[in-house]
């Protein structure tokens, strides 16, 4: 951050530093080359846009609202990510804290905000459940989640079988607080465009996990235990705890889309958010985590989460056959990285 | 049809064991067929082995070679690729195990060995739909496939599409996994091309994704669905669904399990060359009160 | 000398027939050892003495297979390394534990960071974290140019200085030096000795661990030998002369051996075989 | 290997050394958890089975099938994560080479044999771009693969439709030399019990790989590669080759999966093999390799592959309600990496 | 000396105006070096003034910002580490270049392993390779338990014993060594020296990078000195004393300074400080 010649203590300049401007540093950060992606997708969206809405605050609104719930969760997959583990079990997640809530409020007839509540500790003892199991028996988080993303899955639909009779559980909104609770989770603002409150949610939970993971404690740690949990523990870092509470966090933040997401459909289906966890972890890694942990950043996967978010949002606009959806995808996202590789790497300098 | 397999024979009535072997996801649709197959199994007191390959052909192939392996008595599949599952139902036909078509099929059946098929074709039951919209006066419409890997849902798409008339495009969207994500990617879509008056979802849930998004984008399209859940049902009741294809798949699992039950107790055949048909019904305003408690409890 | 100055009757850290086992390698088998306040304990050994090994049991990276841990006459088993830094106990590693992407201020205060504000604001005073960290770096005769500058970036001496720097400034009670000087130049050697010796001044019990004998005999009050996994010596200071010492460590005969074949090469190099094997022997003054 | 009392070099026995018998250096092995959970997994489902034919020689050639179209692929992933790698883009291979062997067979007219060699060419070629794109970009190989993963769905559909109309390839066996081909890459044999022909090609793959990884340089260079690349480089292993080569043979191993399904299916569906990328690493993990590559095993691969095998017939033999399918997987996922580490962890000693 | 005993007049490896810049980080600015075969060459040089860097531009780990390379006369341009292996150059990194999960002997012969067989079934022959590997490293003086076990789970000294004898093993033309012995016992070092003199003697080009001034003396025909990314002096052997050796190593000024304050320390601190700063000043006889 101050690498020019700042007032600081070296006296004079350091002869053996070149001189490097604000935006040569800007270019350096692991987020920059996401956003630079973004910019790109944008762009070309606005280009290719055959409705003129894409780049007004109308198209804002549904690419937003696209990206807030892939967002959410992406954040705090990135910052598991940058703490050196996976969570598989991050998009069942959203289903079975959805299916909770529902079931809870229409089975149980509890109103709508203890069921929130509930939801929210259900889904922190699974998070803590799953660091406990990582941390305690030292296996890969992938396999530890993965075998949890599987039970959580059988037991969605099983449970939600058993007892509603279907895969789904419908009438969330008949609850008592259900309107109260729309309004926090669900609702709409900015009248003529019609933004989710999702993206409030979205916005503020990548602000404070950035603070996190660049201004607190924890977030040292978080990196450290990530880029190499042996220096990280013998440097008195408490690894299993860090562990753990990104865990939870993961989970909570899984749960929130869930409670987001079946306020707004009144409903959920069983299958729901099976799949995502690899749209968490894609927007993360194009925002700059690394896969083996110790670098990232939290906003740079809220760029990730927006690239998709426009990717799909567009393609919509721009009136291209869906059948090649996913081929616009891949190359968007080859677009994205290359423009990221090429250009920052330029700015920044050689590596070798 | 008696095969070289004659050991443990399918003649120990009472202790029936019958395989329904579908390409199914358990889904809105297939939980239905499922739980039609259970409840047949248990009046008729058989065993019963259901199995879904998740609309992979060479793992329903294998689902069904374990079955003939498994020396069941009777075998029911659905056949969304007749190419692809021949080879082990001719393995089924080999060991001389009954079999029985449900759901696609309507064409094959009889190549494949099968004393009879029960069910109707996705690509009709599209064909339905796409009367009844264009009977509505649309003339655009968006087919919203929300799994990419889903025969049955193209088929369906392409049957609406040869009786609708108008511009019938299909739409890919992310699906039920992330409803919200769906319902945001049908509202762009409703934003972007105004002139879409018809909108058809293919499972219950997109259909009300659809119904959102319908109201976010300010589109006053009409929307139509496969597949009833309790939330589409009132709405048909409310009117904001126009319809719900509806494929009676409840039959589509119950009747293959007694065909061939009957088949192995009383040497019966049912249909008398004739595929048995299931559909497509349609549950609209005039009959949406009828089936409201029947869809919620998942008969439906 | 090898009377405590600050100690209470029981050694500040006291390590009782420790015996540690990887799998089916034996790295250490019932050593024995204590560390006094306000001394300078040296380990000595052979490499893959298991000099390593004993330190990480004493600093909390290892649980010990066999045998008790006392510190300060008070039974302890150190569940990770935290809790040895809780008793004030820090520790200089052979492999530095250092994070290479994180920044030199990030790793100098790893664990340990200052923090400001209070409840959920509190965060880290990075003002105070980098200034502190290019100072402590500064008096240990390394320059950085940004305390931004990954670790990882840093040249070998560097990371060591920041290793070392980091364990001197938190290091309350014990501190545990591995092989500090390894990558050091002279000026920086000269400035670790400088701070091992004032940290036994302020009745800091320090252990050190070292390759040059030189070194050792310099600042050591106390002398453990280790090899092959077993505690071979027990010296105080007036126990053993520095020849002995460079004895004990080169391993007499080999030495010898090695003096009588460098002798049979040629021309200078018989001049140059002949000053290092002095100087293997002998050592300075 | 020769950790014991060997008559080598040392003259007498290493007093560092503790006595360790054969049984603690076969528990060492990377595969070795693997396989315990497969005896595991394969003991709960012979106890569970309703139709006694689980752990008979007909059972065995059922899940075999299942166990070798995986396996076939998972050895390769295993081999590419040994080496420091991830290739997102070898399920949809499967399907990609599949059609492209269906539509130069029923569309281009071509014989089934030199269809399949250009279809092993297409593989070859796909899978140097992935390596190619990783190697000259240096972006991590998630991304990269992942964009290829979506540009080949993408193709995959959108070709086949508008080519066939359909989403679907059919009637691959009127080609010129289908019956040949079929005996090599689709028939069974032994007769009252079917084994499939893919099994053995598995096999063989599975001792190559093997071989390859334990006894050839390329192999010592794999494992260099992904523990350190920085440190192989510096070494002088060519580390941009071995990648390279580790893609191509990941592609070619799911284009050999896709010939053996086309052939046996006579069909070939435009999603056929989506999803089943994870497949191959669940697999690969599940039988030692690490995530951050640089250790694991091409035989572990494939224990992990016949557990999955097992479970997907087992599930089907013991007649369990599909509702709790995944439940099902998911505590035999706990299961086998349970055993795994609580018996190997004491048998092989501590860890801190 | 300093003259070429196997050269055809051009120096062995020879670097022209070489700057290299990480970033904003200047490492190296325009450095000169010549590097004749049958001698062995001394860079030394402050924590951080480049050493390390420079070796990895001969090496061809990385590519020189600016300037060129030429090896025996003719102009080359590394594009990786195997380029350089294959012109005769090889070289023990200061971080070693190991392969902590791969096996010691695997480690050993890592990009060159030695083969059997042939065609397909060309493999390596693993009981020559585990043979040599032993052999190489109890020559060294390190009895290493079982060359099947993890280089990762090595003592420091034998991990870099493993990194020594491999580039002796394959050292061809051009031996480079970065700081070899930081981490090797007293007999250890010994042996290195000993190699790097047998080397020499072999005609060898040797480059040794070393904090110690000793043996830098003790083995050095021409000594190059860096300071902070630049080329500060240029020294054959005759040119040089010892003392003066030390002293540049060291910054004058400064250890005088360091002696001053040792000197304010009481008691037994100042007999070990005078102690020291002898050493520091004017190493052994
Ligand atoms: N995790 C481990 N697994 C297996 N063996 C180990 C492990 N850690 C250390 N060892 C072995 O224990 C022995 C002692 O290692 P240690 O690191 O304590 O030696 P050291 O005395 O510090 O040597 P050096 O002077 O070279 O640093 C070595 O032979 C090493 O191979
Ligand atoms: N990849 C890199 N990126 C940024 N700076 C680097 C990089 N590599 C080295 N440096 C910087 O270049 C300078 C020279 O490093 P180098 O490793 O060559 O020093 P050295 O002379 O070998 O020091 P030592 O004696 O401590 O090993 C150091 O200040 C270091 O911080
Ligand atoms: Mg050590
Ligand atoms: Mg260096």
């Amino acid at each position: 951050m101050s690498t020019t010649t700042a007032p600081a203590a070296p006296p004079a300049a350091d002869e053996r530093l070149a001189k490097t401007g604000a935006v040569t540093r800007i270019f350096r950060r692991p987020e920059f080359g996401a956003l630079l992606g973004a910019l790109g997708v944008f762009i070309l969206f606005a280009v290719v846009d055959q409705t003129g809405k894409f780049a007004s605050l109308e198209g804002a609104a549904r690419w937003t609202d696209s990206a807030a719930t892939i967002g959410i969760v992406a954040v705090a997959v990135a910052l598991l990510m940058i703490g050196g583990e996976f969570d598989l079990s991050a998009g069942v997640m959203v289903g079975s804290s959805g299916l909770v809530l529902g079931l809870l409020v229409t089975e149980m007839g509890l109103a709508v905000w203890p069921a929130i509540l509930l939801t929210f500790v259900f889904a922190a003892a699974v998070g803590a459940l799953n660091g406990w199991l990582v941390v305690k028996t030292k296996l890969p988080s992938f396999i530890v989640t993965l075998a949890m993303f599987f039970s959580l899955q059988g037991i969605n639909l099983g449970v939600t079988k058993a007892i509603t009779g279907t895969v789904r559980v419908d009438d969330i909104d008949e609850g008592a607080g259900f309107a109260s609770a729309e309004k926090v989770f669900a609702a709409q603002f900015w009248d003529p465009y019609q933004f989710r409150v999702a993206v409030v949610w979205w916005v503020v939970l990548t602000v404070v996990a950035t603070w996190v993971l660049t201004r607190a404690r924890f977030g040292n740690w978080i990196t450290a235990v990530g880029g190499d949990a042996n220096a990280a523990r013998n440097t008195g870092v408490p690894v299993s705890r860090t562990k753990i509470l990104l865990f939870m966090y993961t989970a909570m933040s899984a749960a929130l889309v869930g409670v987001i997401t079946s306020l707004r459909l009144q409903s959920v289906q069983a299958g729901q958010g099976v799949g995502s966890e690899f749209t968490f972890i894609i927007a993360a890694v194009v925002g700059g985590c690394l896969l083996t942990g110790g670098y990232g950043s939290a906003i740079g996967a809220s760029i990730g989460a927006s690239i998709i978010g426009m990717a799909f949002i567009g393609i919509a606009f721009a009136g291209w056959n869906t059948d090649w959806t996913y081929l616009f995808l891949g190359l968007i996202l080859f677009m994205a990285v290359m423009v990221n590789t090429l250009i920052s790497r330029r700015v920044a300098g050689g590596r070798r | 049809d008696d095969g070289d397999s004659g050991d443990s024979g399918s003649s120990s009535s009472g202790d029936l064991t019958i395989a329904v072997i579908t390409h199914g996801d358990g889904g809105s649709f297939w939980s239905v067929a499922k739980k039609g197959a259970e409840d047949a199994a248990d009046k008729m007191g058989v065993t019963l082995d259901y199995q879904e390959s998740n609309n992979d052909p060479e793992k329903q192939a294998q689902l069904i070679e374990a079955a003939v392996t498994a020396d069941v008595d009777g075998i029911a599949v659905s056949v969304p690729n007749p190419d692809a599952i021949q080879g082990a139902l001719q393995q089924a036909t080999d060991a001389g195990i009954p079999i029985v078509t449900l759901n696609s099929g309507s064409t094959v059946w009889q190549d494949l060995g099968a004393i009879t098929h029960v069910g109707q074709d996705e690509k009709i039951a599209g064909e339905g739909a796409g009367e009844q919209l264009a009977a509505n006066g649309g003339t655009k419409m968006l087919c919203v496939i929300h799994e990419q890997n889903n025969t049955g849902l193209q088929d369906r798409c392409a049957g609406a599409a040869e009786t609708f008339g108008g511009e019938v495009e299909n739409f890919q969207v992310t699906g039920t996994e992330d409803p919200s994500k769906t319902a945001n990617e049908i509202a762009a879509k409703l934003q972007a091309d105004t002139g879409i008056d018809s909108v058809l979802a293919l499972n219950p849930d997109i259909a009300m994704a659809a119904l959102e998004a319908k109201d976010t984008a300010g589109s006053d399209a009409t929307i139509a669905t496969f597949d009833l859940s309790g939330d589409v049902v009132s709405a048909i009741e409310d009117g904001d669904i126009l319809f719900a294809v509806d494929q009676q798949q409840y039959l589509q699992g119950y009747l293959p399990v007694v065909f061939l039950t009957l088949f192995n107790e009383n040497a019966n055949t049912v249909g008398g060359g004739q595929p048995v048909l299931t559909g497509p019904g349609f549950v609209t305003k005039d009959n949406a009160a009828q089936v409201a408690d029947l869809a919620e409890a998942g008969t439906r | 000398m090898t009377t405590t100055t600050a100690g209470q009757g029981a050694p500040m850290l006291e390590m009782d027939h420790v015996s540690k086992h990887f799998g089916s390698v034996i790295a250490l088998r019932d050593v024995s050892l204590h560390v006094d306040a306000g001394t300078v304990t040296c380990v000595l050994g052979d490499n893959g003495a298991g000099k390593s090994t004993l330190i990480k049991a004493l600093s909390g990276v290892h649980l010990p297979t066999e045998g008790t841990l006392k510190v300060e006459g008070e039974q302890v088993s150190f569940g990770s390394p935290r809790d040895a830094l809780a008793k004030g106990i820090a520790t200089v590693y052979q492999d530095l534990a250092t994070v290479p992407l994180m920044s030199v201020w990030r790793n100098f205060f790893l664990g340990s960071e200052p923090t400001k504000g209070v409840g959920p604001l509190r965060r880290i005073d990075v003002v105070k974290a980098k200034e502190v960290a290019r100072e402590e770096l500064a008096r240990m005769g390394i320059d950085i140019r940004d305390v931004d500058q990954p670790v990882g970036t840093l040249s070998g001496g560097e990371r060591q200085a920041v290793a070392i720097a980091r364990a001197v400034y938190f290091g309350a009670k014990v501190l545990i030096l591995d092989e500090p000087t390894s990558a050091l130049g002279v000026k920086q050697s000269g400035v670790v000795l400088r701070y091992v010796v004032q940290a036994k001044e302020r009745g800091v019990a320090v252990i050190f661990i070292t390759h040059n004998p030189h070194h050792a005999y310099m600042v050591g009050d106390h002398f453990f030998l280790l090899n092959r996994g077993k505690m071979m010596e027990n010296w105080t200071r007036d126990e053993v002369s520095l020849d002995a010492l460079v004895r004990a460590m080169a391993g007499g005969a080999e030495l010898e051996a090695l003096a009588h074949e460098l002798e049979e090469l040629g021309g200078d190099v018989k001049h140059a075989a002949r000053e290092q094997i002095d100087h293997l022997q002998a050592g300075p003054s």
